[in-house]
């Protein structure tokens, strides 16, 4: 899934011939190339919502089919490390913002130091991930019939077996959700190292900076993602 | 026809050259953002805790979709840009939401509209002492025993 | 009359130009290719393979079908004992899976807008490619990693669901549904990218001069199916997701036995499959719109009224598919909002057909191979729609749902529809991508040959759905025997129909006269290149100032009065 | 004779019996039966008209303006709002007649009047169990129904979904593992007629059928008094061999020469050893008889291990339990 989206977005690189060095043969003017590359991004974009949308979907369906288990189940939840996860992750969204602002205004310095804090923030997002999800495989807090796995009565697959509906439902929802977000952080922390390098090669200037908005809305979307993923998983009373 | 010599169409009227005309916000206003979204995401821990019950639901929604109007206006800059991407990505809201309205429509209406039906069905049951909801039919009388959720012992 | 003229120097120096087949040579030069028309051959070779396996088993099973008991499935050894017959069931459940995985997933979602769109679309936006020529070929390459991994699951797994994958009985299997929805799951993948880039690619890369009003309809057929490709996949991918979680950590959202519900499965996957026979019909209808234009040499009736039922179509697709799941338990609330609605979708579809009939009216009907298909594609296809209104209808659907009056409409629909469509398409398109013509003789018969087999195999199927025969049925009573036996003979003749047109369709490709740039007279741009066009498709930019419907024939004064 | 199961050898002709079934539908069994063929007569008519002028139209206007010469003239219309306007609203009053007709006779089917027979259907893998809990009646495969008295179905499936469909009485619905679903109809007309299972449900989804029986008022009072499909009574000696038929006979058999289905035939395996996957070998004896049922997963013979046999824990109680490891202990020559 990840390469497609790298070639996607930033398909454009390495133009030839008398135009500008960057514009692809197939396109004729550079604002037909930015205006086809941003719509392609936010074409893909809205694939990425409904794909989140069918795991909101099952969340919400979770929930009306067996609120009070969501909402105890929740409990093992530590909503002040998702606090600062959520905190994070928007600090890193203005600094990419900035990111984007500096290479408009070519000034490319700025434009890699606002790329190595998003860079650094990304990371420091999925650190925090990794220590919520070894307490939760400590705890025995896993999706389906890896639950509670010290509680199993020996012999059998499964945990207490009939036992349906109950916490393990709620986590095998929290790990796809958060799982399939960090994926595509990770994904986003794969893109950001790319444009670092291609931004010191000072390939980017204000005529050109469409892989920048790209990846910048990218990570937005990312953003978008956890800012509502947050509150259900987290916090919901 | 003119015949001039422009191609690209964004919506209609020829692209216009990149360089020029793209709009590129103050820094003033980045921070501005920044600082409403912090805020908010303090407001909605704060909500979370103040312990609403069932409203802390729509409260939560309402925030987050407050701060999603500021990031995706502001930072994925919508507000400033051609229209239609802004509609894209309104159209996929729309069909996100039909994807979760009609399928709420039918989980939510189950017994609607044989009410009296689902209840008799219920009672029917109550001799079998095993309710409907999605247990393991047919457990029927004394072997059985009663089929509970009880609490994971470590899990606390 | 304006027509389209391709501004820049004389025609006369554009013979030396090399062809997009000739113009770069090697293995290599075509798996590495980002020329549209490059990948749009190797998909229509890719589908037409899948669509040949999946054919051939239709045929096998039909065979089977042609008495009441399972005997042809069961091997020699154990014939006559239960464990004989039980293994021959099993051999016939994955059979009628394989093809309609095969079929569904692999060929007719990807047919036509990957073979044919692909080929086409930049041609008749007088573009040189695709947006992004590189995503292309990623989706040529995740559609075939995609298939690959289809086939291994099935061919070595006992994958015997049926190509719908209803839980709990797909997620309390093991081995072989993982594998089956990871293929899938890349399949999906290789149908989004098609999609984002033909919504792009119509969006920004039209010639000078094209206005929405003057693209021809295939294109609005096109970007209708590209929209929701973009719009349902996803949602298609996702479910997999969930049930792939499903079987191997036993989460219970859809397994009743771990608290999920079952129907909501079913909410999930025709969420996405009610969009995606939407997008197995819609480049059909784009195919006849420009058969019935091109061949008969009138501007298309009710241009907007087609383009604008595309998109609705596109739109209300979404809001459809509960019609699936009438009796699975679904609240009667939601059925009878389904029912309505679906009935919302039918006006558009009725209108083209109107449409594409009043076409004809004065007109000047060449009856070629393409016209033909379009001819048999209206009666086959009317056909198809007209028995969707029986399903639609809410107490109706109670007696068809799931028996064979269900099998016959969606196959009149497919294999009448977009099948008919994608074999008239490439008669039509043939002399363009190959530069030869076909035998219009040996394609008149094997129209006919198809037409016949077609009705013979699929009408019969509607009076044993009526009288009461289920789906997926390896045995059945006695009584019904008669109507299998015609409907596997019409399959025999399908089938030698659908081989008959492959080999005069390849045996054209190196044996066929040479064709000229514009045989059949067509006026939308991709008639104004060479044919097989040249790499970049078009010497210089061409310029549109009128409706691609604007032939020299139609003579503005002929009005209604006289002839 | 194929192993087509209960359905061919008990259930007469469905042609024969079903007199009055037309060239399109079998025959009408059903008050709902009349409010689905009235619809389908008239969607079919207007579909034939409709079919007819189009294909009409279509081989006038191909064989009337067929191009004779190159340059034969065409015509410039191209559009007529009037035409185009009468053949969207058309189309659009007849389907909502359609809509509402249809909408009507379907939520008869959910409505359950008081003195409706109460039938429990369940549903099984390639087996039907009809339970009469006002009458103490049970069959396999068989429904017994009095004519002209509405009756209920309660239906629950204890495996994957199933479908019941009754296609003389157009009747149908799918039978949910996770929750009970049904439907009301009253059955009008004496006679036999077959009903089906109609959602894929695995190996043997096409035998997984059985007779409606629909009696007169007294011939079904002369059936209740009846010895046919007693209730399951512990007593009874048959009682191990009827649950047997009841929950296992899908998967294995019991006879002498019976192969395997989808499970080992069980036929003289008692106190005999076998091959355990990733295990030592066994001895069948009652113990392991009564945990392959309750546990299935725990010892698997080496050559079955796909099959996933369904946990029966939870389902039967001990009686039943007993009953049927005592039947299997009895599989011997």
């Amino acid at each position: 899934m990840s390469t497609t989206v790298e070639s996607q977005s930033h398909a454009h690189g390495d133009g030839h011939h008398d135009h500008p060095e960057y514009l692809q043969h197939h396109f004729d003017n550079p604002a037909q190339q930015e205006s086809a590359a941003k719509l392609g991004m936010w074409v893909f974009l809205a694939t990425e919502i409904l794909m989140f949308s069918g795991l909101f979907l099952a969340y919400f369906i979770v929930r009306s089919q067996y609120p009070e288990m969501v909402l105890s189940a929740h409990e093992q939840l530590d909503w002040k490390l998702g606090s600062v996860n959520t905190v994070v992750l928007i600090f890193s969204s203005l600094t990419m913002a900035l990111a984007v602002r500096a290479v408009q205004l070519n000034n490319r310095k700025q434009a890699s130091l606002m790329l190595i804090i998003t860079i650094l923030c990304a990371c420091a997002f999925m650190v925090i991930k990794y220590i919520e999800y070894s307490s939760k495989i400590e705890h025995g807090l896993l999706p389906g019939i890896a639950y509670a796995e010290h509680t199993i009565v020996e012999g059998t697959h499964y945990a207490q077996e009939g036992w349906w509906g109950g916490p393990q439902l709620f986590f095998g929802i929290y790990f796809m959700m958060t799982g399939l977000h960090g994926l595509h952080v990770v994904i986003g922390i794969g893109l950001l190292v790319w444009l670092l390098v291609k931004n010191n090669r000072g390939r980017f200037s204000s005529e050109y900076f469409t892989p920048v908005e790209n990846v910048g809305l990218y990570w937005h979307l990312v953003d978008l993602i956890w800012i509502f993923l947050f509150p259900l998983l987290y916090l919901v009373k | 026809m003119s015949h001039e010599y422009v191609k690209g169409y964004v919506k209609g009227q020829p692209a216009k050259p990149a360089h020029e005309g793209h709009h590129v916000m103050p820094l003033k206003t980045y921070l501005a953002v920044f600082g409403a979204l912090m805020v908010l995401t303090v407001v909605t821990v704060l909500v979370s805790q103040a312990g609403l019950g069932s409203a802390s639901l729509a409260v939560a929604m309402l925030v987050a979709l407050i701060k999603a109007g500021f990031v995706v206006g502001y930072f994925m800059h919508l507000k400033y840009d051609v229209r239609f991407y802004s509609f894209v990505f309104f159209s996929t809201i729309l069909f996100v939401g039909i994807f979760f309205l009609m399928t709420f429509a039918d989980i939510n209406t189950r017994d609607a509209m044989s009410a009296e039906w689902g209840n008799k069905r219920m009672k029917l049951d109550a001799q079998a002492n095993v309710p409907p909801k999605p247990k393991k039919i047919e457990a029927r009388s004394s072997g059985a025993g009663e089929i509970k959720a009880p609490e994971p012992a470590g899990a606390k | 009359m304006a027509t389209t003229t391709v501004e820049g120097h004389g025609h006369d120096d554009h013979h030396d130009e090399k062809s997009f087949w000739t113009a770069k040579r090697g293995l290599w030069s075509w798996l590495s290719t980002v020329d549209h028309k490059r990948i749009g051959i190797m998909y229509l070779v890719g589908t037409m393979a899948a669509f040949g396996v999946a054919g051939v088993l239709a045929v096998l099973f039909r065979i089977e079908l042609m008495t009441p008991e399972i005997d042809f499935f069961v091997d020699g050894a154990l014939a006559g004992t239960a464990e004989g017959w039980a293994a021959g069931k099993e051999l016939y459940n994955k059979m009628f899976t394989l093809h309609g995985a095969l079929m569904v997933f692999v060929f007719i979602v990807p047919a036509v807008p990957a073979a044919l769109g692909n080929f086409f679309l930049p041609l008749m936006l007088g573009a040189k490619d695709v947006a992004f020529p590189r995503l292309n070929l990623a989706s040529l390459y995740i559609w075939i990693t995609g298939t690959v991994i289809l086939l291994f699951a099935i061919l070595m797994g006992q994958l015997d669901t049926g190509w719908t994958f209803y839980t709990p009985y797909s997620s309390s299997g093991t081995g072989p549904v993982i594998l089956a929805t990871v293929g899938i799951f890349v399949l999906g993948f290789s149908s989004i990218l098609t999609g984002v880039n033909f919504v792009v690619t119509v969006h920004k890369m039209r010639a000078p001069g094209m206005t929405w009003n003057r693209m021809p309809l295939f294109i609005w057929a096109l970007y209708a199916t590209a929209v929701i490709q973009v719009l349902a996949t996803p949602v298609l991918a996702i479910t997999l997701m969930l049930l792939l979680v499903e079987s191997l950590f036993k989460i219970g959202i859809f397994n009743p036995e771990y608290g999920g519900d079952p129907v909501l499965f079913q909410h999930f996957f025709w969420f996405y499959s009610h969009p995606a026979v939407y997008i197995m019909i819609l480049p059909g209808f784009g195919i006849v719109s420009e058969l019935i234009a091109v061949h008969s040499k009138k501007h298309i009736f009710g241009y907007k009224a087609i383009a604008l039922s595309s998109v609705s179509i596109a739109i209300i697709s979404f809001l459809v598919w509960g019609h699936h799941m009438f009796v699975s338990g679904q609240s009667e609330f939601a059925s009878a909002l389904f029912s309505f609605l679906t009935f919302a979708v039918a006006v558009p579809t009725a209108i083209k057909v109107f449409s594409w009939v009043a076409t004809l009216y004065k007109g000047s009907i060449s009856w070629n191979t393409p016209m033909m298909y379009g001819l048999i594609f209206l009666f086959t296809f009317t056909i198809g729609g007209l028995t969707g209104v029986f399903l639609g209808a809410l107490s109706v659907d109670v007696h068809f749902h799931d028996s064979y009056f269900v099998v016959a409409h969606f196959h009149y629909v497919m294999m009448g529809g977009t099948v008919i469509a994608l074999l008239g398409g490439l008669h039509h398109w043939w002399p363009k991508m190959f530069g030869r013509m076909y035998n219009e003789k040996a394609g008149l018969v094997g129209a006919f040959i198809v037409f016949v087999g077609f009705n013979l195999t699929f009408f019969s199927q509607f009076m044993l759905g009526s009288q009461g025969m289920p789906r997926r049925y390896a045995e059945y009573l006695p009584e019904f025997q008669s109507y299998h036996v015609a409907s596997s003979i019409g399959s025999f003749i399908l089938a030698v129909g659908l081989f008959w047109t492959l080999f005069y369709l390849v045996h054209a490709i190196f044996k066929g006269k040479k064709a000229g740039p514009n045989p059949w007279g067509g006026v939308s741009l991709e008639w104004a290149t060479a044919s097989p066009p040249i790499e970049h498709n078009f010497h210089d930019t061409p310029h549109v100032d009128a409706s691609p419907y604007n032939f020299p024939e139609i003579d503005p004064d002929m009005v209604e009065g006289h002839h | 004779m194929s192993a087509l199961g209960s359905l061919l050898t008990s259930a007469p002709i469905l042609v024969a019996d079903g007199s009055g079934g037309g060239f399109w539908m079998p025959p009408q069994a059903s008050d709902f039966a009349v409010g689905v063929d009235g619809l389908f007569d008239f969607i079919l008519y207007c579909s034939i008209f409709f079919f007819v002028l189009l294909m009409g139209l279509t081989v006038y206007f191909a064989v009337k303006y067929k191009k004779k010469d190159d340059n034969q003239r065409t015509s410039p219309i191209h559009h007529s709002f009037k035409l185009e306007f009468l053949w969207s609203a058309i189309p659009t009053v007849l389907m909502v007649i359609v809509f509402a007709w249809g909408f009507r006779d379907f939520t008869a089917l959910s409505q359950t009047p008081p003195d409706a027979l109460d039938v429990r259907i369940l549903g099984q893998k390639w087996s039907w169990t009809i339970q009469y809990p006002t009458l103490n009646k049970e069959c396999a495969n068989k429904l017994v129904l009095p004519v002209d008295r509405p009756f209920t179905t309660t239906m629950s499936s204890s495996d994957v979904i199933h479908s019941f469909w009754i296609p003389a009485m157009r009747a149908k619905r799918d039978v949910l593992p996770s929750r009970y679903t049904g439907f009301t109809v009253t059955p009008t007309r004496v006679g036999t007629y077959p009903f089906f299972c109609t959602e894929f449900c695995g190996q043997q989804h096409s035998n997984m059928g059985g007779t409606v029986q629909v009696l007169s008022q007294d011939d079904f009072a002369k059936w209740v008094a009846s010895k046919d499909c007693p209730g399951l009574d512990p007593e009874s000696p048959d009682y191990g061999p009827r649950l047997f038929k009841k929950f296992c006979a899908s998967c294995h058999t019991d006879t002498k020469d019976g192969g395997r289905l989808v499970g080992p035939t069980l036929w003289g395996k008692h106190n005999t050893m076998e091959k355990i996957v990733g295990g030592p070998d066994a001895l069948i004896d009652d113990n392991y008889i009564r945990e392959s049922i309750l546990y299935p997963e725990k010892q698997i013979v080496v050559g079955y291990e796909g099959e996933n046999m369904p946990a029966f824990r939870g389902r039967l109680d001990d009686l039943q339990l007993n009953a049927i490891v005592d039947y299997i202990k009895t599989l011997k020559d």
